[in-house]
Parts: structure tokens; C-alpha cells; sequence
């Protein structure tokens, strides 16, 4: 269950709000389950509690009713309130800026990564440096999708013209499983991705064992990605420069005072 | 310009063996039923007493017939959705293809939320509300056949699309720029959009009627805070029908200008913006989940005072609590898309009027427990169902809650726990709720109770498919599975396996239903049932003065079926069939006044 | 038909009108998202042609007067007379959106060139589409008093389409306002 | 009789008011009248109109019976909260997602 057992800051953070807010609730399910079972046991026909046809009201005991669930609310609010505001997936996760970037682009059925600090992509599969803040921005040339690393954070969905940031980090180097979580067309249910987190000097020498490759990101093979179809993974070595702004900047209208 | 618009011979060839089974059962049935009719003789008295009938109590009937049919047909494709998954974890995928089964999803939605959850709570609301206010009849008989069989077009169009090309593949709400002609350039969109129009506008029709029959219409020295609590909640979900539905017909009108006449209203290109399809269709979306539930508290409201022999405890609180609801559940939308990346106070806000619903919502279940409280409690099947729809609705409104919270929705959204929260909801509520007002009303109009022994094995049958099917659900969400899925990860599989047996049993509780019926009527003698078999004191079980017959007339079916016919002619592209239809129907509707002015 | 019946179909009517207020909000919301998305095609502020709008507006306000001066009427000349003018003014309204449509469209700005004119071509041709729904109503109207002269019944309808009438000139009003008048802010 | 004639006059008025705000900062080529005073007055001018019309048409006055009544207002409300509530929300979305090349020239694709 990697969304309880998760493998990042940012899933630990969302899995305890999770049991937190469970925990809140239940000071109200328990009582409904205990007095939904306890008045149908002691008040069945056949049994031995009072009858009170006539009791029909009791300012006092509805004041308890609408005030308990209102106080609950009142703290899971602000719960919502602060944690919203904690992991909202916009929001740098050190405020140095140091964050590693990988651009992600939702394809039809495949996962674009780009890494512009090395110049560098990968098709399908992704790999990060652990203990450190990766800000994932996230577009689409494709249907609406959802980027999602369960073990390690919430998701976010990818969209044409838009760039979504998701910050989201690993603890420990694993493999995690990485999926589309919004449904995109026929071939989504391939659209998983893994996700690599390794060692700073894992990582490093995998970045120049890619960079020593041959595959080249460049317009035509780019083109050839955006024919809808299912696709094994590839490693990038080289990368057409500006890629990922055309990429995006296609859907948008250049004189249009709207764009920000 | 082509007769024929783009339907061609083409258009009938299904791919696979399973949509080719469909099809010819489809029309298999289809021609069955008709020739049957047409040699049995019993068309003349169908076509006299019912198709054509403007009284509230049949229309009601005839809601439920419909809304029983396309149950079949939802659990149906419900059986292919829990069999494929449970067959097909990787490498082995299953029997269906990815697009049949995305078909598949899509149509289980819109059948189960439109076709039969809709017109189930019309049904109990023609049958009950007339009797509960003690008027003759509802407002505008014919609007409320009209609505009727706008209702039965488009559940025809739907099931038309299983033998002329194919439904929508995008989900039941299908989100562009998924939905838009470049990525489903079929005529599954197109089906989707007019079933949905012409039903949607047969929901707002009865809504008007409704609202007009309950605010006008009560009888004498009924005032407002006399009415029972089944006609003040249908009075908040008929105010949510007409303020939501028309969200719903504009952004599917604006889905088909896309499609149809290259507008740029949702595509990615031109400056259309999927974004705004998701927050209008949300924006009706979450309301109608209070249309459909709230009918259901008002249920319960009735159930639980007579079988505890007991008055309802807290009137004024619950009528707060309803029309709380009613207005709450306009605030709430954006829950449904906390992860397409608006700021956090705008998710934090929408996140906080979500869970504030549980506020009234919980409100509502303590009264029910202390109307029990010091009651004389008696445990026939609408009170098991009230037990079995608190024990699941708490679990449901637990995982709703949990859904709020947009933190803990980036882990849970889209994910097969949000599935298993939105039927537990709609199971839950909805559904035994449903059971629960039919089987208690059931007397009032057939003059004999259901069977309880039979009713009894199908509560806890349902309970436990119930909780067999999607338990599972819930747990299989946080190890990471995602919902439209038609190949799955080996390691979930097990869990799936245990799903489908829990629809397995979800089917063996519909079957002993059927079965409950069918004794029932044939017992009817043993179990003739007073006017008043339960001891209630509610309005409705009231002996009334026998009604005067409402004159007959087929024009509402008339319209039903040009409507048909119409959105047939909009889907194929066959503009001069939907034009005609349209004028033939306008004049239909114009012409009765001519007659009596 | 008795006044119990007046009561329903008025009130059932409003009802229809306060959720169709409901669906033009849902088309407002959409073209104040859109407004912006030109893509470099016609935008707002040219298609803002005063004086024509003007006379548009007044055309309309001038029927709306006329309808409920109609609704309180007697006499069935007045009537005819009262929903003739009304209709007239309708079929010009009509007719200047109808040549503003075909002058875009003649000029490359069809409702397919930009999301602004798809939003603008919908919002504003859904408006037009009700005043000519008014319209038909109007004429089956003026036939039902032409041929049974002014009953119960009539007059319970006029009233009725009245209420319509006015509630169309209700909604301009935001559309003259909105996309329209303030284009020229953008 | 009388209340059609006041509202008509006072909708006249109302719309001749409106359209000469716009008319000065249009012929003015934009140099007369701020955009943001524009902008308030012809909602205002159309806000008025709106109560107008609504109060000498339609008859909706604050003493009508509360079956016309509470079903209007819940409609303003349902409006409020829908356009408002979408252009928050349309409005966060945009803002919150960034694009990127901010003031550069169109990137016309010479992508495929």
C-alpha cells in the first residue's frame, strides 16, 4: 500500500493527514454505530426499554447534534486549511530554489521526460537523486492525464498549454511505480511509468552513462512520439534545444493578452 | 450533402464477438417485445391504459418499469467491467478490448446515474407526492408524461448506440479534449450528448412540475412546516434539478458545437479550454449527487418514525438540515478537481464547504437514531434497509470527507477509492433507500405487502455483495490502483477476484427480488394488506376519495419518440430528420391549447 | 380554466425563466473565460459598432414596453395591434443580428476561428434564438385572439409570454453591458 | 399603465447613460475617462437597469408573496455562485500553471 507506506516527504505528510482526519471522524462514526445498534437492540419490540411515542423533540439534545459535528468540522477545517496550504503542489519544497527540474510530458500512451539541468530525456521511465526536491512541471500533447507516483505524493494533472508543477521528493533509492491516474484513451491503462530514486553518485554516473548514448531527442523523432501508440523505453542523450517550450507553447496564442 | 448524414453500412458492423452479441440481442429483444405485443392483443389495453395514461401513479409505475430494465442493463455491463478486471492481470488481458471495455465504463455511468437512478427517484416521487400533499394529481399532467417519455428516448438512444455504432469511450463525464473530435472522432460522444440533452431536459420538466405541484398545490391548511419530510426533501432536490440542469445542457450543447460545427469551445487549440468543461459540468455534477440522495433521506424520514411507532424526532432540524444541504451542495464542485492545479485557497475553501455538508448530513442520522430512541422498534425489510444504509452511509460519508481534503485527495482521486466511495454513496444511499420507500409503499397501491422472508434474504444478500464488492475497492485505491484500468497489476488481482464475487452476490440479491415479486403477487391473497398495513400516521396512507379518471393522450409519447428520432438525426449528422422532428414536435406542443382555449 | 390553473402555468413559467437565467449564466461564465482568446482574430472591441447597438437596444426595450402595455389591454384591436408592434420590433432586433452574424462570418470570423467567437456567436445567438421562440409564441397568440377573440385563457397566456418577453430584454441588458460595452476595456 | 412608461423611461435613460460613457472614451480615443471608471459605470448603469426592469416588468418588489420570492433569490444566489465561482476558479487555474516564454515572440511550430 504505498499511499500508507509511502517512500517520501511529501506522501508521509499526506498519509498522516489521511489517518488524522480518520481519526477525527470516528469521535462521530463510533457513536453512530454504537447508538444505531444499541437503540435497535434495546428498543425492538420484544424488548424491555421505555416507549415514548410522543418524544419528539429536545432543543437541548439537537444542540449537541448540530454542535459536535460543527466543532469536528471546525478542526478538520482548519486541518484542511494548513495542510492544503503545506502540500499544495505548487510550493517549493526548500525555499533555497535548488530543486532538481524534470519536465514531463503526458504523450499518447507515453511519458516524456526531459531533464534541462543535463540536457538529457528519457522515454517511460525516470530517474531522481534521493534526499533531494524534484520539481516535475508538468504539460501534455495529448488528452487530459494525471501524473501520479503513489509512494512518493499526490498527483497532478498534465494538460495541453499548461504547465503544472508537482514537487515531490524520495527518501530512500527504490524503484516506484508511476502511472497516468486520469483516463486519456485506449491505450492508458499502459501508460505507467518507473521511477527510479538512486544515490546522488548513482545518479550522477547514470546521467553520464546516458549521456555517452546516442539517442537524439530532435523534432522528427519528437513527431514520431506524438502518433498515438504504446512505446518501450528509451533513453535520450541529446535533446533539440527549446523542445519543451514549443512543446507547450503550440496550444497557446502568441498576441493574446491572456497569456501570462 | 448526404440523406443519410455519416450513418452507413458500416455503421452496423460491431467488432468484437461480445458487441456483436449485444447488438443482436438488442434486437432480438426489441422485435421480440414489439411482435409480442402487436399478437398477444395486449397492445390496444397498453396503449389505453398506460402509454397514453396522464395519471401520476402510472407514469410513476412506468418510471420504474424503465428504470428496472436499464438496471439489467447496467448490472450487465457491471458483470463485464468486475469480470475483466478479475481475468485480465497482466500478461494475460483479458476478453475485452481496451476500447470496448472504455465503452463499457462509460455506459454502466451514465445508465446507472441517468437511466436508472434518475428515473427511480421520479417514480417514487409521481407515485408518493401527489398522495402526501392530497391533490388530484400533479400540476401539468401532460408535461409529466412528456417527461416520461423524454426520459424513455433517451435511454433508447443509449441502447441505440449498441447496434449503430458505438458509445462514448470517454468516461460519463467525458472530458476533453479526450471528448473532442480529434481523439474520438466515432459517434459515442455524439450518442452521449443527445441521451443526456433530451433526458436533461425531461428532469427539468418534472422539476418544474413538481416544485409548481408541491408549492401550489397542497391541500387545504397544509402549511409548509406540515409537510411531510419526504415532500420537503423532494422539494430541495427538484429546486437542485432546475438550478443545475441547465449547466449540464449548456456545456453538453457546447461539447456538440465543438464537435459538430468545429467551434473552439473545449479544445486545446484555438483557445478553447478543456479546463472550463470540468469546472461547468462539475458544477452541475455535484448537485445532482443531493438530487439523487436527497428524495432518499426523506424516505428514511417516513421508514423510521412508523416501524419505531414513534414520532419523527427533530421536524424543524430536519427541514434545516435539507434545505441546508440543498444549498450547501452549490459550494462544493471544485472537490471533484482539486488535482487539476488550482491554488490552495481555492481548493482549501472548496475543501472546507464539502465537508461542511457532513455537518447537516450527520445532523439528519442522529434524529433518525433518536426517533429509535425509546421507539417500539419492529424489523420489517424498510427498516433493515435504514440499518444497512446507516451502517454503509457513515463508512461512505467517512471516505468522502477523506476525499475533501484536497492533501489527502492528491493521493485518493481517480484512484479505484474514489469508485468505492462514490458507490458506497449511491449504494448506500441511494439505492437501499430506494428499497426501502418501495417496499414500504409498495401496499399503498398494490394492496398487498412483499414477501418478507424473501425480503429479508435480499437485505443481507445486498449488504454483503455490497460490502464483498467494494471493500476491496477501498484498499486496492491505496496500494495505488487507478480506476479504468482494463488490464491490471498481477498483485492486485486477488482483491479483484473478491469484488467480483461480491457483484456475484449484488446479482443473487437482484434475483431473489425478482423472485420476491413474483411470490408476492402470486400470494397476493395471504398478503393482502389493509389501507394502512404499517399503522402509519402519515398524510399519504389516508384512505382518499376515489379520483376522477384523467383523460388519455398520446402526444407526450409522440413527442418521446420524435425526440428519439431527432437525436438520432443530431448524432448521424442527419440535420433534416432532427429539424423535422423538432417542427413535428413543436407542433405537437402547440396545437392542444387550439382545442380547448 | 380557472384561476387555480393561471397559478400553476405562471408559476411554473417563472420557474422555466429563473432556471434559464441559470443556463445564460452558465454561457456568461463561459465567454468571460474566453474572452480573452482571440488568436488573433477579430476581438471584442471591434466588433463594437455603437449606433447599430444602440437602435438594437432601444428596439427591444421600445417591445418590452409595448408587450406589457398589451398585457393590460382590453380590447381585441389593442391586442392585435399590441402584438403585431411587438413582433415587428422583434423581427428587427433579429434582423441586425442576423446581418451582424453574416457580416462576420462573410469576414473570416465564423464561430469556428477563435474560442472568443465561439462564446460570442453562442451567448449572444442562444439570446436571439429565445427572442425568435417569443416570436412564434407571439404569432400563435395573435391567430388564437384573431380567430376566439380575447378569453380567460388568452389572457393568462399573454401574461405568460409578457413575463418571457421582458425577461429576454432582462438578459440583454447584461448583454449590452458585458460583451459588448465593456470589450472596449479589454 | 403608468409603472411600464416610468420603467421604460427610466431604462432609456439608463441605457443612454451607458452608452455615452462608452461613446466619450471610444471618441476620445481611449484618452477620456479611465478604464476602471468605465468599467464600474456601465455595470452600475447595468445593475440599475437590471433592478429597474425587474421591479416596473417583472413586479419583483421586496413585498411579493414568497412564493415568487424565495425561489428568485435562490436563483440570483445559484448565478452569483456560478459565474463568480468559475471565474475564481478559471482565473486560479491559469494563474497557478505557468506558461512559459513571457513576452516573447509566437512560437509559430517549426516543431514537426
Amino acid at each position: 500500500m504505498p499511499v500508507l507506506f509511502p517512500h517520501g516527504v511529501v506522501a508521509s505528510q499526506e498519509s498522516a493527514l489521511i489517518v488524522q482526519a480518520t481519526l477525527l471522524m470516528l469521535i462521530v462514526a463510533l457513536p453512530v454505530f454504537f447508538l444505531l445498534f444499541y437503540f435497535a437492540w434495546r428498543y425492538r419490540a420484544s424488548g424491555r426499554g421505555r416507549h415514548m411515542p410522543n418524544w419528539s423533540h429536545s432543543r437541548f439534545d439537537e444542540l449537541i447534534w448540530w454542535a459536535v459535528p460543527i466543532e469536528i468540522i471546525l478542526v478538520l477545517g482548519a486541518l484542511t486549511w494548513t495542510s492544503t496550504h503545506m502540500l499544495d503542489p505548487h510550493k517549493p519544497l526548500s525555499p533555497a530554489g535548488d530543486a532538481m527540474v524534470v519536465q514531463v510530458v503526458a504523450l499518447p500512451w507515453k511519458w516524456l521526460f526531459l531533464y534541462p539541468q543535463y540536457g538529457i530525456a528519457t522515454l517511460n521511465f525516470v530517474e531522481i537523486p534521493t534526499q533531494t526536491p524534484v520539481e516535475f512541471q508538468i504539460t501534455a500533447d495529448a488528452p487530459m492525464n494525471s501524473f501520479w507516483v503513489p509512494a512518493l505524493g499526490g498527483q497532478i494533472y498534465a494538460m495541453p498549454g499548461m504547465i503544472n508543477p508537482l514537487r515531490l521528493s524520495a527518501d530512500s533509492p527504490g524503484d516506484y511505480h508511476g502511472v497516468s491516474a486520469n483516463y486519456s484513451g485506449a491505450g492508458f491503462a499502459d501508460m505507467h511509468f518507473n521511477l527510479r530514486a538512486a544515490s546522488r553518485d548513482d545518479f550522477d554516473t547514470w546521467v553520464a552513462s546516458v549521456r555517452k548514448g546516442k539517442g537524439v531527442l530532435s523534432a522528427p523523432v519528437y513527431s514520431a512520439l506524438r502518433v498515438p501508440g504504446v512505446a518501450a523505453t528509451v533513453a535520450y542523450a541529446r535533446v533539440q534545444r527549446g523542445l519543451f517550450d514549443r512543446i507547450v507553447g503550440q496550444f497557446l496564442d502568441a498576441g493574446s493578452p491572456m497569456r501570462h | 450533402m448526404n440523406f443519410f448524414g455519416t450513418l452507413s453500412i458500416d455503421s452496423f458492423v460491431q467488432t468484437s464477438a461480445v458487441a456483436m452479441g449485444a447488438q443482436v440481442f438488442v434486437i432480438v429483444a426489441a422485435t421480440g417485445g414489439v411482435l409480442w405485443l402487436i399478437f398477444s392483443g395486449t397492445l390496444d389495453w397498453l396503449w389505453r391504459e398506460w402509454l397514453t395514461s396522464l395519471d401520476h401513479k402510472r407514469i410513476g409505475v412506468m418510471y420504474l418499469i424503465l428504470a428496472g430494465i436499464m438496471g439489467v442493463r447496467g448490472l450487465a455491463d457491471a458483470t463485464l467491467l468486475r469480470t475483466q478486471q478479475a481475468t485480465a492481470a497482466l500478461p494475460s488481458s483479458g476478453y475485452l478490448s481496451a476500447e470496448h471495455f472504455a465503452e463499457i465504463f462509460s455506459a454502466h455511468g451514465v445508465i446507472m446515474i441517468f437511466f436508472v437512478a434518475m428515473p427511480l427517484i421520479f417514480g417514487l416521487i409521481n407515485l408518493v407526492i401527489p398522495l402526501q400533499i392530497r391533490s388530484r394529481d400533479v400540476a401539468f399532467p401532460f408535461l409529466n408524461s412528456l417527461s416520461l417519455w423524454l426520459t424513455v428516448a433517451g435511454a433508447l438512444l443509449v441502447n441505440a448506440s449498441l447496434v449503430v455504432g458505438q458509445f462514448s469511450a470517454a468516461g460519463w463525464l467525458p472530458y476533453p479534449p479526450l471528448s473532442e473530435l480529434a481523439f474520438s472522432p466515432g459517434v459515442g460522444v455524439d450518442y452521449y450528448i443527445w441521451a443526456l440533452q433530451i433526458a436533461g431536459v425531461a428532469s427539468l420538466i418534472s422539476a418544474i412540475n413538481f416544485l409548481t405541484t408541491i408549492i401550489t398545490m397542497r391541500t387545504h391548511g397544509m402549511r409548509l412546516m406540515h409537510m411531510p419530510m419526504f415532500t420537503w426533501t423532494t422539494l430541495g432536490s427538484m429546486l437542485l434539478v432546475l438550478f443545475a440542469f441547465p449547466l449540464l445542457t449548456v456545456v453538453l450543447a457546447l461539447l456538440f458545437f465543438d464537435r459538430a460545427l468545429g467551434m473552439h469551445f473545449f479544445t486545446s487549440t484555438l483557445g478553447g479550454n478543456p479546463m472550463m468543461f470540468v469546472n461547468l459540468i462539475w458544477a452541475w455534477g455535484h448537485p445532482e449527487v443531493y438530487i439523487l440522495v436527497l428524495p432518499l433521506f426523506g424516505v428514511f424520514s417516513e421508514v423510521v418514525p412508523t416501524f419505531s411507532h414513534k414520532k419523527l424526532f427533530g421536524y424543524t432540524s430536519m427541514v434545516v438540515a435539507t434545505m441546508a444541504i440543498t444549498a450547501l451542495s452549490f459550494l462544493v464542485w471544485v472537490h471533484h478537481f482539486f488535482t487539476m492545479g488550482a491554488g490552495a485557497n481555492v481548493n482549501a475553501v472548496f475543501g472546507i464547504a464539502t465537508m461542511a455538508i457532513a455537518i447537516p448530513t450527520g445532523v439528519k442520522i442522529f434524529n433518525w437514531l433518536f426517533t429509535m430512541f425509546r421507539g417500539r422498534i419492529v424489523f420489517k425489510t424498510p427498516m433493515l434497509w435504514f440499518m444497512g444504509f446507516v451502517s454503509t452511509f457513515v463508512i461512505g460519508g467517512m471516505t468522502g470527507v477523506l476525499l475533501s481534503i484536497p492533501g489527502a485527495d492528491y493521493q485518493l482521486h481517480n484512484s479505484v477509492f474514489l469508485v468505492a466511495h462514490f458507490h458506497n454513496m449511491i449504494i448506500g444511499g441511494v439505492v437501499f433507500g430506494f428499497f426501502a420507500g418501495f417496499t414500504y409503499w409498495f401496499p399503498k397501491f398494490a394492496g398487498f405487502t412483499l414477501d418478507e422472508r424473501l425480503g429479508k434474504w435480499a437485505f443481507w444478500l445486498w449488504v454483503t455483495g455490497f460490502l464483498v464488492a467494494f471493500m476491496p475497492l477501498y484498499a486496492l485505491g491505496l496500494m495505488g490502483m487507478t480506476r479504468r484500468l482494463y488490464v491490471v497489476d498481477p498483485s492486485w488481482q486477488p482483491l479483484l477476484i473478491v469484488a467480483a464475487v461480491g457483484l456475484a452476490i449484488i446479482l443473487a440479491a437482484v434475483a431473489v427480488q425478482i423472485a420476491q415479486l413474483v411470490v408476492s403477487v402470486r400470494n397476493r391473497e395471504r398478503l393482502h394488506a389493509g389501507h394502512n398495513p404499517w399503522g402509519s400516521h402519515a398524510p399519504e396512507w389516508a384512505p382518499l376519495p376515489p379520483v376522477d379518471r384523467t383523460h388519455n393522450t398520446g402526444v407526450a409519447m409522440c413527442i418521446g419518440a420524435l425526440a428519439f428520432l431527432g437525436g438520432f438525426g443530431m448524432v448521424w449528422h442527419m440535420w433534416w430528420l432532427a429539424i423535422l422532428a423538432l417542427a413535428v414536435s413543436a407542433v405537437l406542443f402547440i396545437l392542444p391549447p387550439f382545442k380547448h382555449v | 380554466m380557472s384561476t387555480h390553473q393561471h397559478n400553476h402555468s405562471l408559476f411554473g413559467l417563472w420557474l422555466y425563466i429563473l432556471s434559464d437565467c441559470v443556463l445564460f449564466a452558465g454561457l456568461f461564465a463561459t465567454f468571460a473565460v474566453l474572452r480573452g482568446q482571440t488568436f488573433g482574430n477579430l476581438s471584442g472591441s471591434d466588433l463594437l459598432h455603437l449606433s447599430t447597438l444602440l437602435v438594437q437596444t432601444l428596439v427591444l426595450l421600445t417591445s418590452s414596453m409595448i408587450i406589457g402595455l398589451t398585457t393590460q389591454a382590453k380590447s381585441r384591436g389593442v391586442i392585435l395591434f399590441g402584438l403585431a408592434a411587438t413582433f415587428i420590433l422583434g423581427l428587427v432586433f433579429i434582423g441586425f443580428e442576423i446581418q451582424e452574424f453574416a457580416g462576420l462570418v462573410a469576414a473570416g470570423a465564423g464561430p469556428g476561428h477563435s474560442a472568443f467567437l465561439s462564446s460570442f456567436f453562442v451567448l449572444v445567438g442562444t439570446h436571439g434564438l429565445h427572442v425568435a421562440v417569443g416570436m412564434l409564441w407571439m404569432l400563435i397568440l395573435g391567430v388564437q385572439v384573431w380567430l376566439h377573440g380575447t378569453t380567460h385563457a388568452f389572457s393568462r397566456r399573454l401574461t405568460m409570454l409578457a413575463l418571457f418577453w421582458h425577461f429576454l430584454d432582462i438578459v440583454w441588458i447584461a448583454i449590452f453591458s458585458i460583451v459588448y460595452l465593456l470589450s472596449t476595456t479589454l | 399603465m403608468k409603472k411600464y412608461l416610468t420603467g421604460f423611461v427610466f431604462s432609456v435613460i439608463l441605457t443612454l447613460l451607458a452608452f455615452w460613457v462608452v461613446w466619450v472614451h471610444v471618441a476620445s480615443n481611449h484618452a477620456y475617462l479611465p478604464h476602471t471608471f468605465m468599467l464600474w459605470a456601465v455595470v452600475a448603469f447595468a445593475l440599475v437597469q437590471l433592478v429597474v426592469q425587474l421591479y416596473f416588468f417583472l413586479d419583483i418588489r421586496p413585498s411579493r408573496d414568497s412564493h415568487t420570492m424565495v425561489p428568485f433569490l435562490l436563483a440570483l444566489f445559484i448565478i452569483v455562485v456560478v459565474v463568480g465561482g468559475s471565474l475564481w476558479i478559471m482565473q486560479n487555474l491559469s494563474h497557478s500553471q505557468t506558461t512559459p516564454f513571457r513576452g516573447t515572440p509566437s512560437p509559430q511550430n517549426d516543431l514537426y
